[in-house]
């Protein structure tokens, strides 16, 4: 059932997507740098450019790759730096899930359901994994049309340690595979928490597969796919013009607005409005918040997928926002509730890095300031007010941060990204970043949000309805009742 | 004998403990409990969601004596387990047919 | 009423500090750099040396970096190594805080405190960053005068990607200034050791504020800004010719010092001697412990601003070191109590880090093997038996860790640090750098020592009497004894 | 008694260590490197290949170094990328034992024990650190015969911050000696697995001094020095051509068949097979188990002492079997018990990691996902079906999980090694790396685990009664039953 | 007056301490315990291991009581408290002799 | 009816409930409490302070049985719980009214 089910998705994704056209590589051999083009592509490497030989017409080969007479073909080299950063930000990324996002959410629940949490975020982990192996990376990555990329690196075919130079000039294409592999994981990782409590484990596994193909997959390759269509930096043929620096709609929207309908079609755990459902740990949630901080650095300076000046920029974006945020949010409390809680504290934190992900590399440290502020506040006021207003049960405010935060960064990015941030908003968005708050990439990052939007609510309401209706949402109420630990995992969290 | 449970509140254990050793007492058994009585519990705010907590945190001594020591030992606990405030708990007494010291098998008040 | 204090403080803080006057660039234009130039810069990156470029008056441009012909300014670029290096010591440093430090003197409080403790950490994040942001690095690290910078850098004005040579010529000043940052927010971060358990909230707040100003920033200018009192290897006017690698006396002598001073103003926990304060979680403290050894190298190895050779000595220093003290000090115990505890254990491993901070950089193995052991008895000593004849309650031991191992860190410094092991001590130094261990450098330590310590007490006694008067320091018996979570911050650190 | 039976073994170590006899330097003063030289070593560390001036017979100096005239002697520089990323690993590598491996065997002890296993690890990281400095670094990595090193590295004499070119041309030397410090450190507190909650504090301590020297240091030297006796890839003449790329051998079949044994001889714990002995936090395993897989990414990719594109191999390949592994396992429990487990994730991600250690560096991302399930199967088996026929007490799976592991892994690596993921296979190992199953290397690989199954399973036996006769393996029954923490330490893991 | 000890399964906490509210009593202490009986425990595999859990958790509450109180009582935790299933617990009433208010040291009915 | 209470030393807990098992007992509940009595506690030094842990844990077992098989029981628990070593425990007999089985409602002997 499940497989045939599979297949028919699979199926259906490729279709959609075209072959890949390689454009020819020149017939003429290419020659041998001079010294003065070796030097050249060394201080490429320093600045992060481009080596003579990596156009695809050069006719010049380079000393910082491999050239192949006989087929013609030159192979770059990654570059030691870039690599070593690359490689680290990739193990952050992981880090933020296992146990990061383990641990944020685990903590956040009960006792009873705490080794449910952390099961959900290892199978996400290890299923997603074989996912990307087989065709994910080459659904998003690989050339295709703009919607979804072609199979062509199926199986990581072809996925080797010299780059590719589409996504980095010094970065190897199998580390930027594993690192934008984490991201892969930790989006459907950060639905959990909009679940938690009351999601049968093996719902949780078929709904994670389809949702991949369906939701994640797609809107990857539309915002960061080379010819996507949202990817208003690189694709200078894109439909919307939209930027997105690491993740505002690929991770957060996708993954909050799908858990706010997955936890709407699942319904509120027992008990919910009448016992006491609070956290099993704080500290545990204290703890995974402080990793999620440092894992951060990798996922958002690391989508420079370079160590460069654009990535300081993401990193000290980050930095400021995050910390403004993590500060605003328990002042609020601490003005309308009466007292600052940890628990405020560490939504701010998220709440700020969540918000700046998708603007890090495109905003001044002033931008950054502002959207720490309002990332303290909006997702803040959605948590405490909103959620109360409507009832829905989003037990660990999945929606009120990754949802209400992805899609605010998404906007303010717009309105904040500045050519001073970021030299290579003048290549492709040249008219539409004109450095003023209204200026017309706001309009294309409405476009971006919508789409977004439109694709995580129908893809997650059709596939909850699917899963659903074949092997069902919910564990019965005794299951739900003795925690999800015992019984659909046999263990306990804790034995004295 | 006699079996005495005291209800009291946590942080006044070490004073509860050392006002019964100063009458002579020194065997006892403890355990944590929540009490829920008329003092009321607190308000958590989880992120808008809103908990009562009820139960309160509590400590129950159990103490079992000759019946000549209970009168004794009803007042040193009382006495030193007063706050004057709301919560501050309550002293059972009731009987208790035998008492077995595992270690010696001793029986009744030789092996309290 | 907060407020105006601020505001005082920080205008009295600006007065003292001159208008930074830079030297005039030449009117001559550069030239474009030969082939010869262009390849000693890129073998300058590599051997983490200067740019022809770089200097002020230098008449040549380079390609590492960006010639703007109109206003004749040459903006130097970062490189990948050292930015990818300084991101993830950055990166490290905060993982120090966050989680580190909360964890491990979270798991040494009593359970009705431990959420205290991570809200602390968790303030001073956020509210050093804003202060960070808003002028505490301007303070700092611009030029001004020998005890405190300028404002010229405030709001983070003019701190961009490209490198600010006086710090490095490699690694992008945003980055420098976030990395500096995380330093700044580690250092009030252990004055809580010492008066956890027992300190209002607000008052942490308003104490943490007004030490960054007092303390904290002119101490960190005279060490480490580039005009600074203290700044001996790179200032040549330096009044003290001392040397700090790490923070021994910027980071630990400080906050050590203060932390005394503070529980000493605050009195002992209700309670201290006579029931059982004992740590609630052991294992947290372990796992922070793990955390801060590991971050540490961040913090010591990335002081150096480069993956150079000061960066590969730094790494080894800091692991001899502390791996013997963490060897040294249950040792100790073992022989003197009995047992060796796990809290010896962890006590060893930071007493190691704290002693070898200053020093790192600066002396062989066999120097860092000798502090090693110092550290492992020295502040054992003060922990087991100073502070029981004494009897203040220094409730975590940051005195007996931080001030003890600080200051004695800054003295063995000044006894072990060698030409061998850091060849800019031949710069500046030379005169007192004779690779004895009566070298004249000790007396220059010594100064340094006397001047930190006088700054650390005197501000902290002032600033601790104010904050008293204006709202009090300690909570109400009945919320110390309820516990500063429910009290202060409304939540349990545990739930069943 | 302990002291004079270290010093005679140290003693005997001593004796079998040749002399190293550096080859004579050339008596021709150097050449300055012409510019198209120095654009050579620029693009050397680039492509992580030698500088010109890096043979001993060179006649010519590099700018990437400093060169003596006096003495004709060239001391080359590190790269900063290089630098940067061996660090990072380092640290990564710490970061598995403190806290990891302390979480992921402390989590599944019984409470009363848990601060036990983190006092053990704790100890192991002081201990191996001092002998390391002391002569453990050189008895591995100077060179001697092809069984152990010599001595003139002892106390890290002439280890400096220049690179060892026997090992990277661009790490510096001391990087590289802490870097496998952490493999010295974490290889004995694997075996803490098997052993746990029943054996003395001061056995682990007696023990681990012993086997380090006649199990680790020769074990290490021979499979990684530069004149090891099974270092297939550098060593031309090595006796056993073998490979083992982070440690399959060095590392996890020292480990897991000396604990095998171990556990053996000290028997089963008391209330095996009739008490509950479950894990008193599995949620500490899990958190454990996170930190495990992000440390070993500085490992395995670290291993390649260079961020080049063998590392970006070996980071491939460890997240590819590493997340399959962590896949499987659970999935073979769902199938056989009906639940998957928190502890299956857990230990399917172990597993994973162990099994593609010695392979990371050589196999392809097919191999890799290859190695992957069957290090799902495998162990999974082992643990649940093996140890239960046989009755042994290998308390947290250390046998069933490092040594199966790694001796599968190494069988593994010679089956599935292949040029096309290691360029350097073609130097050396021509003849034994075929690209075909069952390439001659194979033969090699079963070699290479029979000397290092005999090297383990001997020398801890010898070693186990040793220790037994000397001071006793067992704490008394009393000890055990109240727990170790409180006996042995005087301090429990946590207080309410 | 009686002490009342009941023995229940602890998602059913809330329940019967609302049902207890409803008859007016609002007194109570409540613990964790373990319960053994005929209700099963299950067994966990530990990598092979297989241990039987036969300690299941439940909840004690106790409550003390005026004589004429207690029927109502019982008779509000046991609709409350049950599910029809094995291991819904016990109720075991029994004699108090003297109660004490700790705070206002009242004495029998008046300290309940 | 009658209910035991026993206080035992922690790692008899199997012991003592497979010798009641033999002699037919099935039902128990067993919760953690401390212990303070004649056997002393151990001293903590943490960091140069050093605290006295007076408080021991130590097991409970209630068990509510019919009068005639309270004996055996007794024997049973003293039997198996003792090591001999100061600070085995107690074991106190006291007399109950009635039970009540929630899942059934029977009550009185049929009930346990
Ligand atoms: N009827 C009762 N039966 C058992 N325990 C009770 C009863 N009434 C009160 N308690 C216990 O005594 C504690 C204190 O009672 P409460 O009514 O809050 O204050 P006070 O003792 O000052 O009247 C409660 O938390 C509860 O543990
Ligand atoms: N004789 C007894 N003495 C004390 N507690 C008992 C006794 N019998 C049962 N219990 C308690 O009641 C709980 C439920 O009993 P059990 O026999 O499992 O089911 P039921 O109450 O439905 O017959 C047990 O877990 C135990 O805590
Ligand atoms: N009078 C008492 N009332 C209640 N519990 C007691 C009393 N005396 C002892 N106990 C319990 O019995 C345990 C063992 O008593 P102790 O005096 O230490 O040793 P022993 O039972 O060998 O005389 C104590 O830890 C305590 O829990």
């Amino acid at each position: 059932m499940k497989k045939s089910l599979l297949i028919l998705l699979l199926t259906a994704s490729l279709g959609a997507s075209l072959t890949a056209t390689a454009g020819d590589p020149p017939s003429v051999k290419r020659a041998e740098p001079s010294l003065e083009q070796r030097v050249a592509d060394l201080e490429a490497y320093v600045n992060n450019g481009q080596r003579g030989a990596d156009a695809i017409s050069s006719t010049v080969s380079s000393k910082l790759g491999r050239y192949d007479e006989k087929y013609n073909t030159f192979t770059p080299n990654p570059g030691p730096g870039p690599n070593a950063w690359q490689m680290t930000s990739a193990a952050l990324v992981l880090f933020m899930t296992l146990p990061g996002v383990a641990l944020f959410y685990g903590g956040l629940v009960r006792r009873k359901n705490v080794l449910s949490v952390m099961a959900q975020c290892l199978l996400i982990a290890g299923l997603v994994s074989i996912l990307w192996y087989c065709c994910g990376y080459s659904l998003v990555f690989h050339k295709g049309n703009a919607v979804l990329g072609s199979l062509d690196f199926a199986f990581l075919n072809n996925v080797e340690s010299s780059p590719n130079t589409d996504y980095s000039c010094w970065v190897s294409q199998n580390v930027f595979a594993m690192y934008q592999l984490m991201f892969a994981i930790i989006t459907p990782a950060l639905i959990i928490g909009a679940i938690a409590e009351r999601m049968k484990f093996s719902a949780v596994f078929l709904f994670t597969i389809l949702w991949m193909f369906v939701v994640y997959f797609p809107q990857a390759h539309m915002v960061w796919g080379i010819d996507g269509l949202m990817n208003g930096v690189w694709n200078p043929s894109a439909k919307i013009h939209a930027i997105d620096f690491a993740g505002g709609t690929v991770v957060h929207m996708t993954s909050g607005w799908s858990a706010l309908i997955l936890c709407l079609i699942l319904g509120k755990r027992l008990g919910f409005g009448k016992e006491n459902l609070s956290p099993h740990s704080m500290t545990y949630c204290m703890i995974g918040t402080g990793m999620l901080w440092v894992g951060w650095y990798g996922f958002n300076a690391g989508s420079a997928v370079a160590s460069d000046v654009i990535a300081a920029n993401a990193f000290t974006a980050t930095t400021l926002a995050t910390a403004v945020a993590s500060f605003v949010w328990p002042m609020a409390e601490w003005l309308f509730r009466g007292k600052p809680s940890v628990l405020g504290f560490c939504s701010g934190v998220v709440a700020g890095l969540v918000v700046i992900t998708p603007a890090c590399g495109f905003v001044t440290p002033g931008g950054a300031v502002i959207i720490g502020v309002l990332a303290g506040l909006i997702p803040w006021f959605f948590c405490y007010k909103v959620k109360g207003w409507f009832g829905y049960d989003d037990a660990l405010d999945t929606f009120g941060i990754h949802a209400v935060g992805g899609t605010m960064g998404a906007l303010l990015t717009g309105i904040l990204a500045r050519n001073a941030a970021n030299g290579n908003l003048a290549t492709n968005l040249k008219s539409f970043v004109t450095d003023t708050p209204l200026q017309p990439l706001v309009v294309e990052q409405l476009k971006a949000i919508g789409l977004t939007l439109v694709l995580a609510v129908a893809g997650t309401t059709v596939i909850a309805y699917i899963v659903k209706a074949l092997i069902g949402l919910r564990p019965t109420v005794e299951v739900e009742t003795i925690g999800l630990d015992l019984a659909e995992h046999g263990e306990e969290g804790y034995h004295a | 004998m006699k079996k005495i449970e005291a209800i009291i509140k946590p942080f006044k254990l070490e004073e509860v403990k050392d006002a019964l050793s100063q009458i002579g007492i020194e065997g006892m058994t403890v355990s944590e409990v929540k009490g829920f009585g008329r003092q009321k519990g607190h308000t958590e705010i989880y992120r808008g969601s809103e908990y009562k907590v009820d139960f309160l945190p509590k400590i129950k001594i159990e103490i079992v004596l000759p019946d000549g020591r209970v009168e004794g030992a009803v007042a040193a606990i009382v006495s030193s387990a007063k706050t004057g405030k709301i919560g501050d708990g309550k002293v059972f007494v009731s009987d208790v047919e035998e008492i077995v010291r595992i270690r010696t098998e001793e029986k009744g008040d030789a092996a309290i």
